[in-house]
């Protein structure tokens, strides 16, 4: 489990046309990563992502993606996700085909995955039109009761991509605070991508910890700041006031574009889209 | 709002937030979503229910946040938790768990029967407005014992007809949901701007039960897209006491202290 | 949640006929309170239990059940649970019913049983005779790809009892270390009793510790030491002394009642029962 | 042991665990058992793969035991283990996840396709002995790349028919297993008193493909339920080294002593 830049994660591991899953929960949300892979201007990617905010509303509006798996899209506390809806309800910059879960379901479906069964199973979706819109929603008896429950099939991503506060250099990973799914995408992904914002020689895990072996780890890159503008506990709080600007941002195609260019696609890694925040006055 | 009245010193937000907050009880086990739902859940919690249990779909269990998070995710939410626990497992053990009293939900639209649309205007595949979609909704309604819906009456919002279901209420009224197999009784309250709806016995659509005391029944109806029945013992609702205006503002007040604290990243 | 003794605890909250799981898998077994059940002669039980280890051939050898639900009964690294196999192969005390599972099987129809999910499921049981001997093993076809999983009831016992380090005086609970399916068994359950080595007045619990929450705990008493002869973490180590010592007391059936007439149904309490391994040179 | 020539400076269960060890290689993901199994894995940790990845069924990832545990559980595996987690968890994620180099059994009988009986012997319903049950057996068979059988060699332990058959080897033989689903690719060895079985290709019937210094395959064959083939071209597995039975013999020696150390419970 080699200790890569990020650069390196990213040009090894994610190809174009890849299914891709950035996990993290409001919380350790790997947004450097996500802005690496539109630097390496991936294309055709199906993201995947139980909440898709602000690193999949730049991925998609940069052209990253053309389908996404999900089961809530916003800027959370905020509004809309400006650029997925664009690319939904105008194929801007290029169409998204939408596979749409509730979050209950998108849980199964990575857990399925985590376990290597072939489909979670929840009392779900009941009342709602979401089966009807999504085909992969189906449902199965149970050989006890008779009950039809709710299926979804599992998620196994090519790559999920995390943040997490810490790894030793051995590679092995450990995750502190709000959990969200990202075990359980981790561990249902054929390669794990993790970055982290400080590698050290004594892990310290806590008894009963998060921890993600060395073993089931593709390549960390230690990435300190790497979940701006979503924080990582310990190390430093959620830039609320960001989400709100980027309402602002991401409301224009021209202004969006304008910021991707300049941060993004302008600037040669992580260290350099930070430079130029600070340069102009945006606390990274 | 359509108030017909002079405008009270609070605000639609506070009336409605001092309304939910109410409906609370302590040692109540609420399952909050952001925004006004949170707002009131922790203002109860304040009040008059400390020992009120609030879990957040981000996996935060029992916890007593200072001020009101952002995002469903705030530090602040792990940091005061009693637990914090992978979020498929709060789905699977705790709400489909059937271990929730209360649910809170917004939307875009709500019909006649508490059924809620937060996904699309306009056709799901030519959408009009693509919404932020579903997110915890369909199985908190399905699961939490009762459901609170929170959301300001206009024709625009309570519509006769939803453009896409993304949670139960009690779908088509009389019964349809306890057919359906979801196990929760369903939604109990619609918290409005003009007061508060609830679910009339045997067709199960929702009337106006409630009403803030600056507004009228009429209003009401006329803000509402199908045509409303008004309970015959129509309540008015108090308003907002000094106590619970107090403690509501200063909770946003350290809320938006804590929000606009410049965030300084590691070097 | 009240904090009650253990006597107690068992005499509101078990009844004959109960189903009951005593949860620990070699850590945190709930001993005194099976000792107290013994005591308390409760008949016609439902035991379920991953590994019935000492605590189920104590209970069963005394006459508490008419039935077990399992998946692997012995004494660990040591050899036979006697007790239970003269149970089962000679009806002594009297017969036992047994449900018989494998580890994978009985872990999914607790997170089943947690889940409300009335059953769980898992790709297990292939070629073995399991399916053949318990009708509860059956099977669902995935909506997806067709293939056969297997499925078992999810368990949901009346009552299950739970051993701790640590209990808060509002009744939170902290389990640290092995934690086997004692947090499924525990959310699984009707009514959910918990011994505990300590009450303080802060739970200290690590961030993504292993809580119960005191709205999911029906009763708590305070017993350091309720888990001899297996351990708890931080408290004292496994008796492994005790469980090459068990081998021979619980081979015979004579010595094995001696044995129960005179720690468990001679003594008042669990106090009364250290008190006389005690005064009779057994480390306790 | 039926030994056809002086028994040697090591006993049967020593020259096992090396045997046993020595197929382990460093940087393997193992499933490790109580008892000789859980020996081979420390054996072979201590000596030539110290970056073996042990996994007990009790939840402990990658433990590092300085004495071997006299159970599952034992408080020594979650001390030293780089994650300590919940069984199902164990059961679900990591087992049938598919993420288990080798998986160690033992049993009371194996037949010629390597299934495994830890159940009963006798009818189930009538048994003669009431065996512990097949426990974490039954996955492990199904999961893991591949399994290990540990278990002395005689008539009544390799028999032509199991009792019952609690965990699956290649079923009836001759790809029958693939057609089952079970995602591992079975036993492939069976290490013995006598040597080590393998599988042969196509019929997937286990043979002697291996025996020790001091023993004969004449023996093997005597000590074997059913007709048991002899490998063409048979190994002989060279001697315990003087390190491989001082490691052991030590590893074995701190477990005794920490074995009966008296227990002080609390007050």
């Amino acid at each position: 489990m080699p200790i890569v830049t990020l650069t390196a994660a990213i040009a090894d591991h994610v190809r174009d046309g890849d299914s891709v899953a950035l996990e993290g929960f409001t919380h350790l949300i790997p947004f450097a990563a996500g802005q690496e892979i539109i630097r390496q201007r991936r294309r055709g990617l199906h993201l995947i992502r139980m909440t898709p905010d602000l690193v999949y509303d730049q991925m998609i509006g940069a052209g990253c993606a053309r389908r996404l798996t999900f089961s809530w899209g916003g800027n959370p506390g905020v509004g809309s996700a400006h650029r997925i809806r664009e690319a939904i309800e105008a194929g801007w910059p290029q169409p998204l085909e939408i596979c749409e879960h509730s979050h209950a379901g998108m849980a199964a479906a990575y857990v399925a995955g985590a376990a290597r069964l072939p489909f979670g199973m929840l009392r779900g979706y009941l009342g709602t039109d979401l089966p009807a819109v999504n085909p992969a929603i189906r449902s199965v008896e149970c050989p006890y009761t008779g009950e039809r429950l709710a299926t979804v099939p599992a998620l196994n991503p090519d790559v999920t991509i995390l943040h997490a506060q810490r790894a030793d250099r051995a590679g092995n990973v450990l995750i502190s605070g709000i959990l969200g799914a990202q075990k359980e995408a981790g561990l249902a992904a054929r390669k794990l991508l993790v970055t982290v914002e400080e590698v050290v020689d004594d892990l310290g895990a806590p008894m009963n910890g998060v921890v993600l072996p060395h073993w089931v780890v593709t390549a960390i890159a230690c990435v300190p700041g790497g979940a701006w503008p979503s924080y990582a506990r310990g190390h430093y709080p959620r830039d609320n006031a960001f989400y709100i600007a980027w309402d602002e941002i991401a409301r224009d195609r021209g202004r969006f574009t304008a910021w991707i260019e300049r941060y993004v696609l302008g600037t040669q890694d992580f260290a350099g889209f930070r430079a130029r925040l600070r340069a102009d006055g945006v606390a990274a | 709002m359509n108030a017909t009245t002079v405008a009270p010193p609070w605000s639609a937000d506070e009336m409605m937030t001092v309304t939910a907050a109410r409906m609370l009880w302590d040692g109540c086990v609420c399952f909050v979503g952001i925004g006004l739902p949170s707002a009131a859940a922790n203002l109860a919690r304040l009040l008059h229910a400390p020992g009120i249990v609030l879990i957040y779909e981000s996996g935060t269990i029992g916890t007593r946040p200072d001020v009101l998070p952002l995002s469903i995710g705030d530090g602040e939410l792990a940091e005061t938790a009693g637990a914090v626990v992978p979020l498929p497992e709060i789905f699977a053990y705790w709400l489909q768990g059937g271990r929730i009293d209360v649910g809170f939900l917004g939307a875009a639209q709500v019909d006649r029967f508490g059924n809620l649309n937060s996904t699309v205007i306009g056709p799901y595949q030519q959408p009009k407005v693509r919404l932020p979609g579903a997110g915890g909704a369909p199985e908190i309604a399905a699961h939490a014992r009762q459901v609170f819906v929170v959301l300001k009456q206009s024709a625009r919002s309570f519509v006769p007809k939803l453009d896409f279901v993304s949670s139960g209420g009690f779908l088509t009224g009389g019964g349809a949901r306890r057919l359906s197999g979801a196990p929760g009784a369903g939604p109990q309250a619609i918290i409005t701007d003009y007061g508060v709806l609830r679910p009339q016995a045997g067709s199960e659509e929702f009337a106006l039960a409630a009403r803030y005391e600056h507004v009228t029944a009429a209003a009401a109806v006329k803000a509402t897209g199908w045509p409303l029945t008004v309970a015959a013992s129509l309540e008015v609702i108090a308003p907002p006491t000094a106590t619970e205006l107090e403690a509501l503002r200063a909770l946003q007040a350290r809320t938006q202290a804590a929000h606009s604290r410049p965030v300084q990243l590691p070097v």
